[in-house]
């Protein structure tokens, strides 16, 4: 499930239509909202693979994207998870591969049963994209924050989970798994966020991607601001003489074992950064694997237990939450900095 | 009727039966009709099986729900030797009818006609229960002839919805039924789905619910009434066909006359009678879940067939 | 009307508009009016008033649930002026009346009603949705006044049974009230609570709907049909009150009326237009969630006044 | 929130109104399933507690032990477990105790937005009293089975969860929490299973308990069968020479950090034993804690990680799932042999 991605914008397909007009530049294509992204991307698969079913619970816009252009691959259940769930499990069960269109933790927590039984228990090739996952609602409060879906998500079995860290990530997500035989999860979220990718790379579902080497400690990080924030606090470290390896881990399931043994074989300390309550996630999985065969250190940055109930934007909470550049340097520093 | 499963030692213990795994006698071929071929008698002589199977696999160690199978027996003897149209030795057909055991506890009336149909052996139903068997409490997907594990209630007509919708999407001719329980519409996902249904003039689905009256803490109507029952169907867009689940014929008419109204999916509205057929289980609510002692196996079984004679 | 917020400046970009942080004017008294003291003029007043405050409320950085709040405008008016039973100093006063906001996305209109009631500070409404305020875009239950976070759709109604059957059972004379959407009664959720609450004769829960027609994606009887809704409620065993959800004197009339049926929950089905009382908005899907820019504010404003003025 | 408790059978409770008749032993007391023990339990404090509620959800048994001596406080929602947590959020809000009934995997996950914002979020006083817990549903399949209840309701905010390994803790905890001022989860199985306690003890919430001391290795387990099983590997144990602690990890959140650091730097090695998946449960939460300060190497035992739908009864589940004192001591023997 490796993405063949174009070279430049201008092979992109959404970029062969318009061959006369101006190539659209990357920023341009990948300026947006990774959700903005993965409809375009769906759309397009849509239109040359008939098995593609689009299906809306109310989302907003898919009923005139979708509906309008491709109707008898559109269905719309209405403000109805739980049945979104099942009406998809039944139609994979025909031989279609619906894609499931709801907010995180209303497929993670309201549909969980659902997902759990009918999706994943029967590993069926249903796509679920999920959008507003983390603490991406902002404002819209904790009734909206979806922190506790990657600790449900990656215990069930069968489901593949994707989180991309940018919106170039989501399109190389989406194409890479379009043939996946079983269930997807794809954990998007709700604005635009800082592109981590600024030219085509190689995307491989369950392969940790290393966005910068380094030999003192590991920064394993998942979702958009997560990641970009590693990045952020690797640069600060290089600064300060501490060599922070960056792993992009864009798969939570099947997780990258061997990318996370290495790391804590080689750089003997690991900080794990995601949008998620600091226990069963991301942080959860790397201990569980570190713990088997390479014990090490591993510093836990995430949401922090409790109702998180404040208002602010995104990039506001993950600060308020301690998920920023200045904390994972610290605790990466920390970690370099301890005995073997 | 059937001995398929070796009627279990009388000497046993009063009060904890022995599985039973002797192997069984030969069949009678009445099981293997296609549908459409059972004429009335025929049904009634395969309903009776059923219930005897049904009694028969509350005797292995775990027991069974019989309650709710014995008042699905009918409607699931005239659905598989009548209505559905499968293949029994081809279960993934393409233009088969699915069909969704959405009150899943019900397992062993399912696994009663499956084998009459020649999906599984009949000797397999010895093993109900068993370690190593394919025959959960409720469903597995594994087990030729059912397409989705149920158990967990409220799941099903989600599940046949999203079926008839893809059968739509795909120009198949198929229908998709799903067979709910009475206590099981407490469920709001079985009204989210009904209401998807309905807006979506699903016209080939079916569901069926078995009317029974009782959930497990007792009446429907006295744990949280259903009634106007029909009048809830109607509100969210569904046909309704009221029937006694316990005629055959009757059943036989409602589904021959499906879909009764182009553009909506029907619910058939089968009045039954919890534990029907065995006196000592009709209208119970002890009946729903049982582990038949060989003692109280007896007493089942000769009012199932003293019931019958009459 | 009120300036409670500061009017936006005029000469900010038009696309994104400028957080209104300025403090209020001093406030007119009308909304620490009493329960039941406000006059159909007054509450006409103070429903044009939360409607401006909506709209002022839309104009903060991320905008707001602008249609859903214009069309529950005048239902929380007069809930909040003359129906409930509350004591904004004592907001867990033991006796009071609760209130769930179920569709909490309209919370800028329950916060315009907090605010008249005394909940609040009108000077807290300029912090919508900004950093470090109360006020988010779905209330928080740290707020004086809420009883339960909301803003994931089907769960009031539960909370709501829930408490009316607390009070029922501590012998408190309050009653529970929850605000649907229309929309949110695509949610099973919404049905199995119906089922119960009907079923356990709740005549202390009152349910309202705001029959606005619209969702997200379109009208609701495109996207997934309520009707016939009456009949649905009715068939859940609920007492069915139909009204205009702006005519402000029949709203005081259907709940002074509560509860019309002795042992049974009543739904009012308040037929109300999304987006009402500003032309630019009424009847348009896309009003749901609107930032609004200075200009659009003003267009927005003047067509609310003008309306009025008709 | 430590439960007092008698020194003899003929001090409970129970055996009160009972006293001219012959004394209850131990096993007559306690040689029953756990649920019900909680549900006699239940009704002697509800008989002078008024503010406790029995909220049912057609489970069967409690329309007539509760129903008919106390119908003030029963209520029954049907079977609807998103409703019966939405009502026992209310019922708490007006200062009542509802204990809600229902069975784990339709607790933690079809109710499981309900848990997360309207019991969790609210940190209100309902108690979830949950049956049929990991594989005790045995051959109902996997659409009963709840192995997946820990990952979910660990991570959420404010609920404290227990998970008793006997009857007698079962009685213990219902005790212990009954004054809780926020939200319990209290994971029961079905049938009866081994007694783990043979006299009365000290039972405190939130501290796991020692069976047994151990310098080479400590096994934390928690749940019935783990538990009894958990013990007979460490008696195999001993036999061989290798010396393991034996904790009894019956809450879950907020997890005992101390007990669980101290057998990492004490013992060196820690084997978790759960009949739930190997993601995401007590396994993952103990990797959590050793990775923060003392790194170890945890071998985690549970469910695999696949749709488990073997027919087969609890115990021969456990087996299928390699949940076995076989299996436990050959891993507690691997951890006190690798170099420390
Ligand atoms: C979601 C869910 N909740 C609870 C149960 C436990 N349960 C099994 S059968 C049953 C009663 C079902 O009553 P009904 O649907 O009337 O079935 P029938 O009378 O036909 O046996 C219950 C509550 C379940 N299987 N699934
Ligand atoms: C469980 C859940 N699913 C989806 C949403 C997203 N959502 C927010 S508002 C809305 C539309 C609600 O429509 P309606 O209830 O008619 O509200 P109104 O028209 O009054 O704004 C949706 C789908 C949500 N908040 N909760
Ligand atoms: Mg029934
Ligand atoms: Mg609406």
């Amino acid at each position: 499930m490796t993405a063949t991605m174009p070279e430049t914008a201008a092979q992109l397909p959404g970029a062969a239509g318009a061959a006369q007009a101006a190539e659209p530049t990357w920023q341009e294509r990948y300026g947006v909202a990774a959700r903005e992204v993965y409809r375009r991307t769906l759309l397009e698969l849509a239109r040359t693979d008939p098995r593609i079913i689009c299906v809306d619970s109310d989302m907003g816009g898919l009923e005139t994207l979708f509906g309008e252009e491709l109707p008898s691959q559109y269905v719309n259940v209405g403000i109805a998870e739980a049945n979104l769930m099942g009406v998809s499990a039944g139609l994979a069960a025909t031989g279609l591969l619906p894609y499931a269109n709801t907010l995180s933790g209303f497929a993670a927590a309201r549909a969980c049963e659902q997902v759990k039984i009918d999706v994943a228990g029967n590993n069926l090739p249903v796509r679920i994209v999920a959008t507003h996952a983390g603490l991406s609602a902002g404002h819209y409060g904790p009734t909206h924050h979806a922190v506790e879906d990657l600790a449900i998500l990656r215990t069930l079995p069968n489901l593949t989970v994707v989180v991309p860290a940018d919106a170039v990530e989501t399109e190389y997500a989406v194409r890479a798994t379009a043939d996946l035989p079983g269930p997807l999860f794809l954990r998007l979220g709700r604005a635009a966020t800082p592109l981590v990718h600024e030219e085509p790379y190689e995307f491989t579902v369950g392969k940790a991607r290393e966005l910068r080497a380094g030999t003192d400690v590991t920064i394993v990080a998942t979702g958009p601001y997560p990641v970009s924030m590693a990045l952020e606090a690797a640069r600060e470290l290089a600064a300060r003489g501490v060599s922070a390896r960056v792993l992009n881990m864009h798969t939570i399931k099947p997780l990258d074992r061997e990318a996370v043994l290495a790391a804590a074989r080689e750089t003997g300390g690991i900080v794990t950064v995601e949008d998620h309550l600091v226990a069963g996630g991301l942080g959860a999985a790397v201990c569980e694997v570190v713990t088997q065969e390479a014990p090490c250190r591993v510093h836990r940055i995430g949401v922090p237990d409790r109702f998180f109930d404040h208002v602010a934007d995104e990039r506001q909470l993950l600060e308020l939450a301690g998920i920023n550049p200045a904390e994972i340097a610290a605790a990466a520093a920390r970690l370099a900095a301890a005995p073997r | 009727m059937s001995t398929l499963l070796e009627p279990p030692a009388t000497t046993a213990a009063p009060t904890v039966a022995a599985p039973t795994t002797a192997a069984p006698t030969t069949a009678a071929p009445a099981g293997a009709a296609p549908a459409g071929a059972a004429g009335p008698a025929d049904l009634a002589d395969l309903a009776h099986e059923v219930r005897e199977l049904v009694l028969r696999m509350g005797t292995t160690a775990h027991g069974t729900h019989v309650g709710g199978s014995l008042s699905a027996a009918d409607v699931l003897t005239v659905l598989y030797h009548e209505v559905l149209r499968l293949r029994p030795e081809q279960p993934d057909w393409a233009d088969r009818d699915w069909f969704v055991l959405s009150k899943g506890h019900a397992s062993a009336a399912l696994y009663a006609v499956l084998a009459q149909r020649g999906f599984i052996d009949r000797t397999e139903l010895a093993t109900y229960g068993a370690p190593g068997s394919r025959l959960a409490g409720h469903p597995l997907r594994r087990l030729p002839g059912v397409e989705f594990p149920t158990g967990s209630l409220g799941h099903g007509l989600s599940l046949a919805s999203g079926v008839a919708l893809g059968l739509r999407r795909t120009g198949r001719p198929g229908r998709a039924f799903a067979l709910l329980g009475d206590g099981e519409l407490q469920e709001g996902s079985v009204w989210e789905a009904a209401m998807n249904a309905g807006h979506h003039g699903l016209d080939n689905l079916v569901a069926v619910v078995d009317r029974n009256g009782l959930q497990i803490s007792g009446s429907t109507e006295e744990c949280v009434s259903l009634e106007p029952l029909g009048d809830r169907w109607r509100s969210f867009g569904w046909a309704v066909a009221e029937v006694d689940g316990h005629d055959l014929g009757a059943l036989r008419e409602v589904f021959a006359a499906l879909p009764d109204s182009a553009g909506r999916p029907t619910v058939v509205l089968a009045r039954t009678v919890k534990g029907r057929g065995v006196p000592l289980f009709e209208g119970k609510k002890k009946s729903h879940s049982v582990q038949l002692t060989p003692r109280l196996f007896q007493r089942a079984l000769t009012g199932l067939n003293a019931r019958r004679a009459r």
